[in-house]
């Protein structure tokens, strides 16, 4: 079933199949103003919500005074907790089976958690009503370090929770920790580090928000949201508010053009709860636009893992085992996105490229006084995490040991007639050369130049590093067997119909926020039925139309939904062929396929094309056959996608401020066979930045007071373009075997793989001094701090 | 945020000690505060205003004081909420005055501040700063009544 | 996020404008908006009356009369990029508007606006003080001229009055042509700013301008210093240090005046000097600590750009 | 609250609204004149995604308000394509795959509009400095810096055609 390994597309340039870096079909509505996003979208009647959020991280609500906003212009309505409350609307599941407040009845568990609605008829009043709601709060101590919140005498947070006796939510662990702690016992060589994977932020450039449309005559509601995953958000939708009349037919998602989305638009937010149920009670349609600083302290946060992790090794630095303990900052709920029985999502992937006998992972999960967090950012479910650990630890290693931190990579490498590989975690690796892409990196980069320049620069006092990273990725979720959300299996879908005169509209049950969707199916299509790219019409997003799919997130729409549209264009050209038997009367045996063209074997001149095949699908059909031609594939992956890569990058320290310059960065992926080279490279230089940002850049602060101290952009630092250095690129190809592409999904990698290469790289410039350690994000005062305490600061 | 501050003034304890006590001058010597009733004979209602350039911050609440007379000590808890979502703040304060000689005191403050919302959170140090300042001319306003007495 | 609700005035003259100013109840001046506007759509500041002095004729000018450059209320940030004088004579200047912000924010910001903001993060307030400039104020009264050492009195604080527009900033000019001439010194100013990114407030920011006389000796030091303390901060004593030091070589700068700027020779206790200055700034300092760093990383930052802008205004100087 | 009447030129077409002294450009653009091509992206004059051009400057719309900009002429994404199609700038977007999401590309677009105007050929750095007020979360600038230089070579080569 899977394809071979891909020297240059198979499909000419008019077809565009896969390897052809065809220009994406999206651009020209972007490109001219016409695209459609959520802000966009405007409905007769529509009215506003804003919302009043609480300036307090921790406190009883004392009283909610309205009045002065109702008297404001323009101001309808202002929904509390109370008002839900009568609908039994005031509290909502999240993806992970625990509980979240839509609105509060008596207590705010977090800074800017929602307080009230206010409706009202433009967005201008709304924002003068939400000026105008006095609340009256009752402070209390806000938890806010979760190592805290574990202490004996830590208030309870979550007493609405029958049975919680504390603030840990859960332990997960895996491995096996008995046969781990033997060899740790026994080891030659045990390195450790405590370091913090610290709270980030998606940014996307567009926030949330939503419309939503009640029809009180028809009961049937319309919500335009930003959504990656509509399908399930209509099924939450239908499960939170069945009882109120919302049955799944008579809902309708639908998710316009997405800025960005990274994870972060996967939950239920409440303000897009409020804004469904304020549609509801009044009739007409709702909007509610998040403004940025709402975004930035409300929603879309990811990792805050906490980890201590331990190599057991030999002498030489064979890598023998693997020892994690971790603490995850969940804030006020487990509202995370991750498949139902991973609460801890893939960490345990964090033996990544190193072949070892033993490891055991284990996770403890905490409620703090901060927003809920956790949400799969451009990662495969704490994949990030798990990489960061191990590419930062194993650099430990190499320090200790004495080694190049490249050369004890390729030494403990999972060798390449290895796979597929059975990681003493439990995962079954499908494909995997490391030691090419390490070979392609160090030789663009010229890693061995770099070692001398650095050298030489040791000597006359300046601070250089050159920092690795062999990622191993994990993603694709999910085979049925192990991977659903709130039960729903992680499969994705597709359905193609290829109309008589040889167009097609295909539709999957994904959703692009910018991946180029558009473009990459329609050469998935054009790949497997030989017709044009350019005539495949790729439709996403909207759940009247739309075939049942669980969303885009975790590098997942080209391992399932790409190989779903495979699997429904392989049937249609099955039906082809038989119909081109029919026309060339020949039997199918006899035919040969050449993409978009059945000929007859030893007789080219007497071929029919594949729009041949389709007009006759509706007007010459064989006898017996139904007739059109339409196909839809549910697509269940046999096994995950493990992309890896190798990252080198070079930076400069500035002995005066701490500044970390990034010279240089080159990155060598593979994701198995390329479906659009151009979209790939943009994948990584993307995943790159959003790498870069956390590493030195980016983190979400709160003080002692539950206060987030980079609530806006002038403290949440998203890189420019002057921060960003030239990203350099290269690839290797090692298709997935049981991928009917042989592609394993690109996306996150990048973001996955940058950190630690930077992180690794700073340290590496320091490591003549001692430090075996940074934590991110690696900040000029961090810096300056180890260059002073290290004697070397001028 | 904490803030500890040792200052000197001219003036013996009993008067300093006496300022200190007293709700409406010490109000009347921070710049923006106000008592506005008496709730009991250690609670009082007030108001507090922070005027930085454009920025004008209103908070509403209450002062409690917890005396002891011996130890020329006095515990100070002043909590309020500010105007249209502008959060909270809480300051737990602890003074003492020591006597350095018949006109001569020190007086010793340490506090303890919570503030939430937007002014903590956009301040850039700023309610450091501003806390600094008002903590600067009370102390001034406190030498300069003390001395006119 | 949205502004509330106030009442816009754009007055056709300053006259009318200061009329308005007189008259019109918690009215604040606007003139490019980029720090206001973000304010009023925090609703941090929530004035009744917004009078904007963007359409009044004449305010808009930049160049050298009499002995200073003039620089009016209007002139943005990206004028002042672009003015060749500016660039020519006033590196320190250009070095200053180059950091601030973004560059479409400085499409609109202003120099005076960024000066009457009274905001010690902002970055001309320090330059000014190295450069020693005359803010020019319009009240009812007629004009008036403060000394940039009188105006900034802390926190968003200045000395202008209520109903007072800062119509001007006034900065000696440099005597004759190319740094060196009718005063018989070379000039030479750098700004240097360590900020996180693009766009972001100073860490540490540090102004030095220097005069020296053909001996190589300093005839006039000046060192501001941004985001180190409630006010911008002269440094002072750092002045002290420089001012009658020799930092280069007897005949130095002559000989460098035609060469390459890298020429000039430093004398043989420049560095000592230099170092002495560095860190007589970061004394003067009183920084507070926050997501930029500790009191003693400010502190030392302020430290390690006075030593560096002194150098690179050295190297100005002679070249 | 006082309302002003507003007349302002937008892709050389004059519209005129009564407008609170409040609102803000980007609102006016968006709301009022339905050209949602300017987005809206920040609170805090970071993100640039509602850059516009205001009598050929790049501005951020979100921080000027609509009163401010009577008489102007505005500039928006929807005005860059001509009878011909595409700017060669769009065209350089399309061809160097420099928009992923596209929120952020009509703000990238105005800036490098406004840039190549002023400076036909701009090195690498030029072009990271202009674009460094219009935040990208999906490209890694690479690309925007690759779609610059396309336009300018594109530019350049017509030019030198017309010269012939």
């Amino acid at each position: 079933m899977a394809a071979e390994t891909s020297n240059g597309p198979r499909t000419s340039a008019k077809i565009c199949g896969m390897g052809h870096s065809m220009k994406r079909k999206e651009d020209p509505r972007f490109l001219q103003g016409k695209g459609n996003y959520i802000d966009d979208h405007t409905l007769p009647g529509m009215l506003w919500l804003d919302i009043v959020r609480s300036p307090i991280a921790y406190g009883k609500i004392v009283n909610i005074d309205a009045s002065k906003a109702l008297e404001v212009d323009g101001v309808l309505a202002v929904l509390t907790g109370k008002d839900l409350e009568a609908y039994n609307l005031h509290w909502m599941p999240t993806l992970m089976s625990d509980t979240q407040m839509v609105l509060p009845t008596d207590t705010v568990m977090y800074q800017s958690q929602e307080v009230a609605g206010v409706i009202a008829t433009s967005r201008y009043a709304a924002a003068d009503g939400v000026a105008a709601v006095e609340v009256e709060y009752e402070p209390m101590t806000p938890v806010i370090d979760p190592f805290k919140a574990l202490e004996t005498d830590a208030p309870v947070l979550r007493t609405d929770k029958e049975g919680q006796e504390d603030n840990r939510i859960w332990h997960w662990e895996a491995g096996d920790k008995e046969a781990t702690d033997r060899i740790f016992d026994e080891a030659d060589v045990v390195v450790r580090e405590k370091m913090h994977v610290p709270r980030i932020h998606v940014a996307s450039i567009e926030t949330c928000g939503c419309l939503a449309d009640f029809n009180p005559v028809e009961g049937h509601l319309t919500v335009y949201m930003t959504t990656q995953a509509p399908h399930a958000i209509r099924t939450v939708l239908a499960l939170v508010a069945g009882h109120v009349g919302l049955s799944e037919e008579k809902i309708r998602v639908v998710s316009p053009d997405i800025g960005g989305g990274f994870g972060g638009k996967v939950p239920v937010y409440p303000g897009y709860v409020i804004a469904i149920a304020a549609s509801v009670v009044l009739g007409k349609p709702v909007k509610w636009i998040e403004d940025r600083m709402e975004n930035l302290q409300a929603d879309s946060f990811a990792r805050d893992y906490h980890m201590d992790a331990e190599i057991a090794a030999d002498s030489s630095g064979k890598i023998r085992a693997l020892r994690i303990k971790t603490l995850a900052d969940h804030g006020y709920s487990d509202a995370q996105a991750a498949p139902s029985k991973f609460p801890a999502g893939l960490f345990s992937i964090c033996t990544g490229s190193y072949d070892m006998e033993q490891a055991y992972a284990e996770v403890d999960a905490v409620y703090t006084n901060k927003p809920p967090g956790g949400v799969a950012y451009r990662c495969s479910f704490r994949v990030t995490e798990a990489v960061h650990c191990m590419e930062r630890i194993v650099d430990t290693l190499a320090h200790k040991v004495g080694k190049d931190p490249a050369t004890l990579r390729e030494e403990n490498f999972i060798p390449k007639e290895a796979f597929p590989y059975h990681s003493p975690l439990g995962w079954e690796y499908d494909s995997g050369d490391y030691q090419a892409a390490m070979d392609m990196a160090k030789e663009m980069i010229g890693y061995d130049d770099l070692r001398r320049e650095q050298a030489e620069k040791r000597e006359r006092g300046e601070l250089m590093g050159i920092g690795v990273c062999s990622f191993t990725e994990v993603l694709g979720a999910g085979p049925s067997k192990d991977f659903d959300i709130l039960g729903i299996k992680m499969f994705d879908s597709a359905e193609v119909r290829v109309h008589p005169t040889g167009k097609a509209i295909a539709r999957f049950g994904t959703k692009s926020q910018g991946q180029g969707h558009e473009t990459t199916y329609a050469q998935i299509i054009a790949e497997e039925l030989g017709l044009p790219a350019a005539h495949v019409q790729v439709e996403e997003g909207d759940t009247d139309t739309a075939p049942y799919g669980l969303g885009t997130y975790a590098s997942r729409s080209t391992p399932t939904a790409g190989a779903a549209g495979v699997m429904a264009a392989r049937k249609l050209r099955d039906k082809a062929r038989k119909i081109a038997a029919h026309l060339l009367e020949v039997g199918e045996e006899d035919l040969e396929w050449e993409p978009g063209t059945f000929s007859v074997k030893g007789a080219p001149d007497k071929s029919v094309t594949i729009q041949d095949c389709a007009f006759a699908a509706y007007t010459n059909l064989p006898e017996g056959m139904e007739p059109g031609m339409e196909a839809t594939n549910y697509y269940d992956p046999p096994n995950l996608t493990f992309p890896f890569g190798t990252y080198i990058c070079v930076v400069d320290i500035d002995r005066g401020t701490g500044e970390v310059t990034v010279r240089r960065f080159v990155a060598v992926d593979d994701c198995g066979n390329i479906i659009n080279p151009m979209i790939v490279q943009g994948q990584i230089h993307g995943g790159l930045t959003q790498g870069l940002g956390p590493a030195l850049f980016e983190e979400m602060t709160y003080d002692e007071d539950g206060n987030n101290l980079a609530g806006s952009f002038m403290d949440y630092l998203v890189p420019t373009a002057v921060e960003t250095p030239a990203w350099e690129t290269g690839h290797t190809v090692t298709p997935s075997p049981h991928h009917p592409l042989g592609a394993k999904g690109v996306g996150e990698s990048a973001t996955v793989g940058a950190p630690p290469a930077i992180a690794n790289a700073v340290v590496d410039a320091l490591a003549h001094l001692g430090v075996t350690h940074m934590e991110i994000p690696i900040r000029p005062d961090r810096v300056w701090e180890v260059l002073r305490e290290k004697g070397v600061a001028i | 945020m904490r803030i500890e501050e040792k200052f000197t003034v001219d003036a013996p304890a009993d008067e300093v000690w006496a300022f200190l006590i007293d709700p409406e001058r010490v109000a009347a010597a921070l710049p923006g505060a106000e008592i506005t009733e008496k709730l009991d004979d250690n609670t009082y209602k007030g108001g507090m205003g922070v005027k930085v350039g454009p920025l004008n911050a209103v908070y509403t609440g209450t002062v409690a004081f917890d005396l002891d007379e011996d130890a020329r000590s006095a515990i100070v808890h002043a909590k309020g909420q500010g105007k249209a979502g502008m959060g909270t703040a809480d300051m737990k304060m602890t003074s003492r005055v020591v006597s350095l000689g018949p006109s001569e005191s020190e007086v010793t403050v340490e506090a303890h501040m919570s503030v939430t919302g937007i002014l903590a959170q956009m301040g850039r140090g700023m309610m450091q700063h501003v806390s600094k300042k008002m903590f600067k001319e009370f102390t001034e306003i406190l030498g300069k009544e003390l001395a006119a007495d | 996020m949205i502004p509330p609700q106030f009442d816009y005035h754009a007055p056709g003259s300053l006259e009318e404008a200061l009329g308005l100013l007189g008259s019109l109840d918690d009215a604040k001046v606007m003139s490019g908006g980029q720090s206001l506007l973000p304010m009023l759509k925090l609703r941090l500041a929530t004035p009744a009356n917004i009078v904007d002095i963007g359409r009044i004729p004449g305010l808009d000018s930049i160049g050298e009369e009499g002995g200073y450059l003039r620089i009016g209320a209007l002139v943005t940030e990206t004028a002042l990029e672009e003015n060749a004088t500016v660039a020519a004579r006033y590196p320190i200047l250009l070095d200053t508007a180059k950091v601030i912000a973004d560059p479409l924010v400085r499409n609109r910001a202003t120099i005076c606006g960024n000066v009457a903001h009274g905001d010690p993060a902002n970055d001309h307030p320090a330059t000014m003080l190295a450069l020693r400039a005359q803010m020019v104020a319009t009240g009812p009264d007629g004009e008036r001229t403060i000394g940039v050492d009188d105006f900034f009195h802390g926190l968003f604080m200045t000395a202008l009055a209520e109903g007072e527009i800062l119509t001007e900033i006034r900065i000696p000019a440099p005597g004759g042509v190319g740094g060196g001439g009718a005063d018989g010194a070379h000039h030479g100013g750098a700004y240097l700013k360590l900020e996180r990114k693009v766009g972001d407030y100073a860490v540490a920011g540090v102004a030095v301008q220097l005069a020296l006389g053909d001996d190589g000796k300093v005839t006039q030091a000046g060192v501001g210093l941004t985001n180190l303390g409630m006010a911008p901060i002269r440094a002072s004593a750092a002045e002290e240090v420089l001012t009658g030091a020799r930092l280069v070589e007897r005949g130095g700068l002559r000989g460098a005046f035609s060469k390459v700027r890298d020429a000039i020779a430093r004398a043989p206790d420049a560095d000592e000097v230099i170092a002495a200055a560095a860190q007589a700034a970061a004394d003067a300092t009183d920084p507070v600590a926050d997501r930029r760093g500790s009191v003693e990383y400010k502190r030392n930052m302020a430290r390690v750009l006075t030593g560096r802008a002194i150098a690179k205004a050295l190297a100005r100087a002679g070249g | 609250m006082a309302r002003h009447n507003v007349t302002v030129t937008v892709n050389g077409e004059a519209h005129s609204r009564e407008v609170d002294s409040r609102l803000l450009l980007v609102h006016l653009i968006r709301d009022e004149l339905a050209l949602t091509g300017t987005h809206i992206g920040c609170d805090t004059t970071h993100c640039g995604a509602c850059t516009v051009l205001v009598d050929g400057v790049p501005t951020k719309s979100c921080t000027v308000l609509a009163v401010q900009a009577d008489g102007a002429e505005i500039g928006t994404v929807e005005g860059l394509a001509d009878a011909n199609g595409m700017s060669a700038l769009q065209e350089g977007f399309m061809q160097e795959h420099g928009l992923q999401c596209g929120f952020c590309t009509p703000g990238m677009l105005m800036t490098g509009t406004a840039l190549l105007a002023a400076n036909a050929n701009p090195s690498e750095a030029e072009i990271r400095e202009a674009i460094s007020g219009n935040l990208c979360r999906c490209t890694g600038y690479v690309n925007i810096v690759k779609a610059v230089q396309y336009a300018a070579a594109k530019t350049a080569a017509d030019g030198a055609g017309e010269d012939n």
